[in-house]
């Protein structure tokens, strides 16, 4: 590992308010019925995903 | 060292201590102008406000970024060693404190009578 | 609405960021003449003049901030005697 | 489907424009949280996500608000008209029957 430790510490705490944001989004946005915000709500599942998955990866190499 | 802020022996390592103890300063107003900068970004509506906090974001990032590579390469600071960081942290902290106990200014410091007049008042 | 103004929480925190690089800037300049090595002292000078012209930018549109008024030529209230 | 959650669940409250407010305050807190991190970074290949995720929460925060005053759901330039919004959505959420 060559991460220092606050940052690890840091990133995951992004973590784990992007994870509740997407199981937020993901779940809400069968509630909405408007258009235009489903499209925005999509936009962000879609970009919060990959930025976990890109916190996944930081993190398994954080892992000693 | 001892409180008596004439005598030379305190003059050992001054500059290696005013250096760290300026640019910790640096880093930290660095480290806040981000902060406060994106903070001020979530809350503007205006395109040209945001245009222009943005760009300052980007610009305060970057200097955060150099700053903390200059203190890293004179070992002022240690973000992957924490020990050493510690050693450091509590270093300055006693010199610091030793500071805090001398009588800097022991005369008046009021010096408002040098601004009360213009010169050809006299 | 005018379109030229600025929101009000906006111009809120446009005085905040303002006066913290007015500090920064200062800061920055006058720690010039204190720090040994010179190439902190060359950062510090650098921060200077990106804080400059961002203070400057910062400025020209604080201009449009709602509680907007003409700026006097000094401190209205004087501290000497 | 969503009238009968609604019903079932009793959220009728739960508008759109409540889960766009959501959204919002979510970005909003992302974007705080994310320069809180940026700075704590010192590795530039974390720093460079950091700051890419950044700028990724301010762009869905300014399509959000965007979003929002064109529904007239938020006033930026009008505190008052803003003022008797959030009254009126206060009403609401003190007049929601817990389940």
């Amino acid at each position: 590992m060559n991460y220092a430790l606050h940052e690890v510490l840091e990133v995951h705490e992004m973590a784990a308010f992007k994870t509740n944001c997407l199981t937020k989004s993901k779940t809400m946005k069968a509630l909405v019925t408007d258009k235009q915000l489903k499209d925005i709500m999509q936009q962000d599942i879609d970009v919060s995903t990959r930025q976990l998955q890109e916190y996944a990866s930081i993190l398994s190499n954080a892992q000693q | 060292m001892n409180n008596d802020y004439l005598d030379p022996i305190n003059s050992l390592h001054v500059p290696e201590l005013a250096d760290t103890t300026f640019a910790m300063d640096f880093l930290l107003r660095a480290k806040e102008g981000v902060r406060n900068t994106a903070v001020a970004l979530t809350e503007s509506a205006s395109p040209e406000v945001r245009e222009l906090l943005r760009n300052q974001l980007i610009q305060g990032i970057a200097m955060h970024q150099e700053i903390t590579e200059l203190m890293i390469d004179k070992k002022w600071f240690h973000p992957n060693e924490l020990s050493e960081q510690y050693k450091l942290d509590q270093l300055s902290a006693n010199n610091t404190l030793m500071i805090g106990k001398m009588n800097l200014f022991p005369v008046d410091t009021n010096r408002k009578g040098m601004f009360d007049r213009t010169p050809d008042e006299h | 609405m005018d379109i030229q103004k600025l929101a009000d929480h906006e111009s809120l925190d446009l005085h905040e960021v303002i006066n913290f690089k007015t500090l920064c800037l200062v800061k920055s300049k006058l720690m010039q003449g204190l720090v040994f090595d010179q190439d902190l002292r060359a950062l510090m000078q650098k921060d200077v003049e990106q804080s400059m012209q961002a203070l400057g930018e910062l400025q020209a549109i604080y201009n449009r901030a709602p509680f907007e008024a003409p700026i006097p030529q000094s401190r209205p209230t004087p501290i000497i005697n | 489907m969503k009238p009968i959650i609604e019903k079932l669940t009793g959220m009728n409250a739960l508008s759109d424009q409540v889960v766009a407010m959501d959204l919002l305050i979510a970005a909003k807190s992302g974007a705080r949280n994310y320069a809180m991190a940026v700075t704590e970074a010192g590795t530039p290949e974390i720093k460079e996500l950091l700051t890419r995720h950044l700028m990724e929460a301010l762009d869905m925060h300014e399509q959000i608000s965007a979003y929002m005053a064109e529904k007239g759901w938020y006033h930026a330039w009008d505190t008052n008209e803003q003022i008797n919004l959030d009254l009126n959505n206060i009403n609401t959420a003190l007049n929601l029957t817990t389940l």
